[in-house]
């Protein structure tokens, strides 16, 4: 059985082959692996594999193949089989087109740091929304024009409301 | 006695423990989305006061006491937060005949004006940031708080008298920027505190926030403790703490403590409070304001002196007389450090990340303390702030605390939503961190380099190449399981060896 | 330096913990059934080393062997129980070049024998419990056994050369009961030490146990600590300890650390030891044996003085030189309380009680010490001794810690099996502890006393009326919602209000 | 709904109703209780009931019907509707007739205390079985006479085996 997995913005192909009970053959990349391993909780996988122990865990991130990777303290992001079941175009992308700044957490809109019409650059800062107490400004993923301003200060916004349209 | 504890997440689990220790029962308050919440779990009541918005809920003084009274709860822990520091409440509990396990409404009120503050520790002998005794006019003219400020002198900040974690708070350069400052911290501080009043301080070049905890008892017996060492701050918050510091000498540390003492004294004050000073690079320390409740990072003081804060917060309260070697307090065992795992994602800017927690197991063993307020299958609401837990390692020796608290953030497993622990086991490894060669500018400088530096920075998981891999074949082994697997499949090999030993289980009744 | 880790549970995650924080990759290993135990998934690195039979895996020096060179590994730890004091298995490790984290080979074979051992505390000048000098001759004759027995004089023990843990040893109170004693003690050391020699040990009357920890360095220097109190016990096994203990002063215990200082010195001890003494009434003590391994309760030790006596077990064995302040490790701060969490059935005569933890949320919080083994979703296997996990308390003072210690094991959850949680949280009631009046004879006499007022006694746990009733209570919604519901219905409230939250985190991605 | 329920030999009736989103009219033994419950783990309710907050955790103990409930760290045994699901006549009981004293767990047999046709008195021991480095003594429940010895020392036996039988 074989799977794309992208983590940290790298694709690999993995291709999985059970070799014995607890025992699998893992290819990745073209390099097989000979692993033992074993379901430790509902979210972790204990493996036995060149020579070292891990325990992984592997949380749901609410969409379907994406999912949260920890491994002793640090965290990835890692999207299974993402070209199959990825959604329609993304938001806050990094590629050509539209770019929608969405609110990430519900919250309230502090202060609008952009107006239809304006020039941003990548990275800069167009909206600031409050939540759990924090001040959260949300930046352009790469330069554009604002094209549309969806809320004003003081609103209160829901999870993935879009504030902020640049082009 | 029977404690209300008018708060939520870690500090109230923290209340409750000490209550249970003491024999004394405790009274959880909860909003709607905190019904499930590990406070209310663990406290021996546990009464509803409203909607999850904490002004509707922990923040509603008329609900609190009508808690206190449906319960017959005789005294009030505020924790810290939501209305710990808020005179009208100290005194409706007061009003109620309700215990306040802390200072005075009065001494809550003077402390609570940045103004008035300053004005106490320059009465009880003690240097404060230099800058204006008392806040600006509402009306006065440009010419006028131009000449306060060059009074003063750049760099300054505009400070909300009210303030509390930044807020209300700018810096200006020069002459240029001061009305703009003036206005969006005026406008800030009102509606943050519901007063726009703001003064001037002069902006220390690169100070070391450095923090003296005290307690005082009705008595007049005030006790200094060893100094905490605070200036790991993003954006003004703490993030991370440790006692002592590595910048105070003990000759410093007893002249810290005695004008700590001596300010707490000049307002009488009773109960646990922090004086946070900024120290120079010279050596000189200046007030910079009194809380006047328990510190979020109070156990790394309990860590090097044994002493329960919160305990003695309670028998304070009660009238008893501090029976401290005050000596002992001053002289730290070992070395503490506290880390705040905030459920935020470090890697996107420090973003909250709330959502359900679906898995977690915090680090334990030798010198490790968890004080946490949430537990697994509890969703960490959007409405209040983000803490999810205190990790706190003692040892003998600061490297040796550095090397237990990166040893217990690699097996505190959290699942399900991002935190910001990826962030301390890398700031545990910086030199500066490592040295101790930071003040309270390092961490916004280098996270600004860092985003600076744009999509090339890589996060601060840092895995290396081979754990990439192994992540990648956790995730094929993990889809693999799932697509063609049973439970049992799942449950790998050793699960059928252990089928017969699970079957004769079966049979024992 | 690389560690073999030569054990299993919460002592093998013990010491995996302190390699990690000084930087020293770790190899476990594992037998069948202990695949997914926790020590496996902690390590750097694990290897399978056989069946689920100890004498097949852990046992099996062999195989350690070959797991330290499969991985690499150049030191070995051998935790306690298993191989920690088999002569055999540190000398093989020094024959194949490993260094073993523990004293000599020659110095374990001498004080494993509990008669050699006698002999070196006498020549250090210590005084032992009054008994015969060399095992009794296998084929002594009815005549002389009588003799021997009574120049030892009645109450008295017939112990195994070999022994530990309370196999082979009887108690005689007069000679009729002698030879019967002599054969069923043989009988048992034989099958568990494959060594069948007894000798004669007077029983004193009351005694309590208290053990003196120390460490030896190779270049000479013995440091010991301050006492632990070790009389709770059934069976002859330990289920509490303490430090330091009620029964020694600052007089007996700088006398008592003298003495066991001595013995070390006189087999020239290196590495973690604990001289056993007994304490009779009068103050006197007598050298009962020395255990040349760390022993399960060293965190009781560690609470009260703050040193790692693992990575101090560690250091040794690399060669460093003990810089420990000797003084300070005989002057406790605080006191510190070890209950051993086992997995047995206090309310069925502590029967075992392995099977799958369907939950566990060990205590936390302040003062509380977690040493743990398990975890949720791992079977306790029948295999091995039932120690799940090791909770320590440590306060100020021993009530605080007792206090501590109750509230502790109130919140520590462990689902799906049984555990003596309940039986620890009785006897920290108990008058009796409470004020410390208790010898090695007091948990077994009142164990019996309970066992013999038979099916009147009630359970450890205590339940009130009002606790069965919320009992039965929850069991009924429990039953209601799985008959009724759906996840969703058993969700209860909240979950409604959150499914709102949930869909919208649904949409972050 | 109506349930049976056991806790420490004692039998109470339980009804349950629903009455609002959370809460519940839980009659016991005649006396309604309003409360507010909560599903807060697989096996933990949290209830809020009579003014005081307690979670209670409800294991199952490998049988239908019966449970480790866990209260503050302390537990009991509670059968839910034991008299309908109760399997065949129990083992070592303490109501009349045979006694058959059964292994509880796999282990080995170390001494036999008792042999065919001796008398026995309530809570003697009869057999000592070794599993998990411990020796454990089976005691009669009751008096009787030893009519059968299934085992001999040195054995290892089964979890459920029958090793004496008492009449």
């Amino acid at each position: 059985m074989t799977f794309e997995i992208e983590i940290n913005g790298r694709m690999r192909r993995a291709s999985v082959e059970r070799s014995g009970p607890g025992r699998f053959l893992v290819t990745l990349d073209g390099v097989v692996h000979d692993v033992d391993a074993s379901r430790t909780g509902e979210h972790a996988l204990s493996l036995l594999l060149d020579g070292v122990s891990r325990e992984v865990q592997l949380a749901p991130n609410g969409l379907p193949g994406e999912l949260i990777a920890g491994l002793e303290g640090r965290t990835a992001g890692v999207s299974v089989n993402a070209r199959r079941t990825r959604r329609g175009p993304a938001e806050t992308d990094s590629g050509a087109g539209e770019q929608r700044i969405v609110a990430p957490m519900p919250g309230r809109v502090v202060r609008i740091l952009a107006a239809p019409g304006d020039l941003v650059a990548a990275r800069q800062s167009v909206i600031v929304v409050e939540a759990m107490k924090m001040e959260n400004e949300l930046r352009a993923a790469r330069a554009g024009r604002v094209t549309h301003v969806a809320v004003t200060p003081g609103m209160s916004v829901e999870s993935g409301r879009v504030l902020v349209v640049i082009e | 006695m029977k404690v209300l504890v008018a708060n939520r997440g870690e500090i109230a689990v923290r209340v409750i423990r000490a209550c249970r220790e003491m024999g004394i029962p405790s009274v959880a308050v909860f909003s709607d989305c905190d019904r499930d919440a590990r406070h209310v779990r663990d406290a021996d009541q546990a009464i509803h006061i409203g909607p999850s918005e904490a002004a509707a809920s922990y923040l509603r003084i008329g609900a609190l006491l009508d808690a206190a009274r449906q319960s017959g709860a005789d005294a009030v822990h505020p924790g810290y937060g939501f209305l710990a520091e808020n005179a009208a409440f100290a005194g409706a509990c007061r009003d109620a005949g309700l215990t306040f396990i802390g200072p005075s409404p009065e001494t809550i009120a003077t402390m609570g004006s940045k103004t008035a503050a300053r004005a106490a520790a320059i009465r009880a002998g003690v240097a404060v940031v230099p800058g204006l005794a008392a806040p600006l006019c509402e009306d006065a003219g440009g010419a006028a708080i131009a000449a306060a400020a060059r009074g003063v002198g750049y760099p300054l900040l505009v400070k909300a008298v009210a303030g509390g974690g930044g807020k209300g708070m700018r810096m200006v350069d020069d002459e240029s920027a001061l009305a703009g400052a003036i206005r969006t911290a005026r406008s800030e501080a009102g509606s943050a505190f519901g007063d726009s009043a703001v003064y001037f301080e002069r902006r220390l070049e690169h100070p070391r926030h450095i923090e003296i905890q005290l307690l005082g008892d009705i008595h007049g017996t005030v006790i200094p403790f060893v100094e905490r060492e605070c200036s790991i701050q993003r954006r003004h918050q703490k993030v991370v703490e440790e006692s002592p510091s590595l910048a105070v000498s003990p000759a410093l540390r007893q002249r810290m403590a005695s004008a700590a003492a001596d300010v707490a004294r000049a307002v009488g004050y009773t109960g646990a409070g922090t004086i946070e000073f900024l120290l120079d690079g010279s050596g000189e320390f200046f007030f910079l304001e009194m809380n006047t409740r328990l510190q979020v990072e109070h156990p790394v003081t309990e860590m090097v002196t044994g002493v329960d804060l919160v305990q003695w917060q309670i028998r304070i309260a009660r009238g008893e007389r501090l029976v401290l070697d005050a000596d002992r307090m001053l002289a730290p065992l070992g070395h503490a450090i506290e880390c705040r795992i905030y459920a935020e994602d470090p890697d996107r800017g420090f973003m909250p990340s709330p959502g359900l927690i679906r898995g977690l197991r915090p680090a334990a063993g030798p010198g490790i303390r968890d004080d946490g307020g949430v537990s697994a299958g509890y969703t960490v609401p959007t409405f209040y702030d983000s803490l999810m837990a205190k990790l706190i390692a003692w040892a003998p020796s600061r490297q040796q605390a550095i090397d237990r608290m990166s040893r217990a953030l690699r097996e505190y497993h959290v699942l399900g939503i991002r935190t910001t622990i990826p962030f301390f086991l890398w700031l545990m490894r910086q030199p500066e961190y490592v040295a101790g060669r930071y003040d309270t500018t390092y961490l916004d400088r280098v996270l600004a380099e860092r985003a600076a530096s744009g999509a090339n920075t890589p996060g601060f998981s840092e895995l290396s190449d081979r754990d990439e891999e192994i992540v990648a074949v956790a995730a094929a082994l993990d889809a693999y399981l799932r697509a063609t697997g049973t439970q049992a499949e799942n449950g790998g090999p050793m699960r059928s060896r252990w089928a017969d030993a699970a079957r004769r289980e079966a049979l024992r009744g």
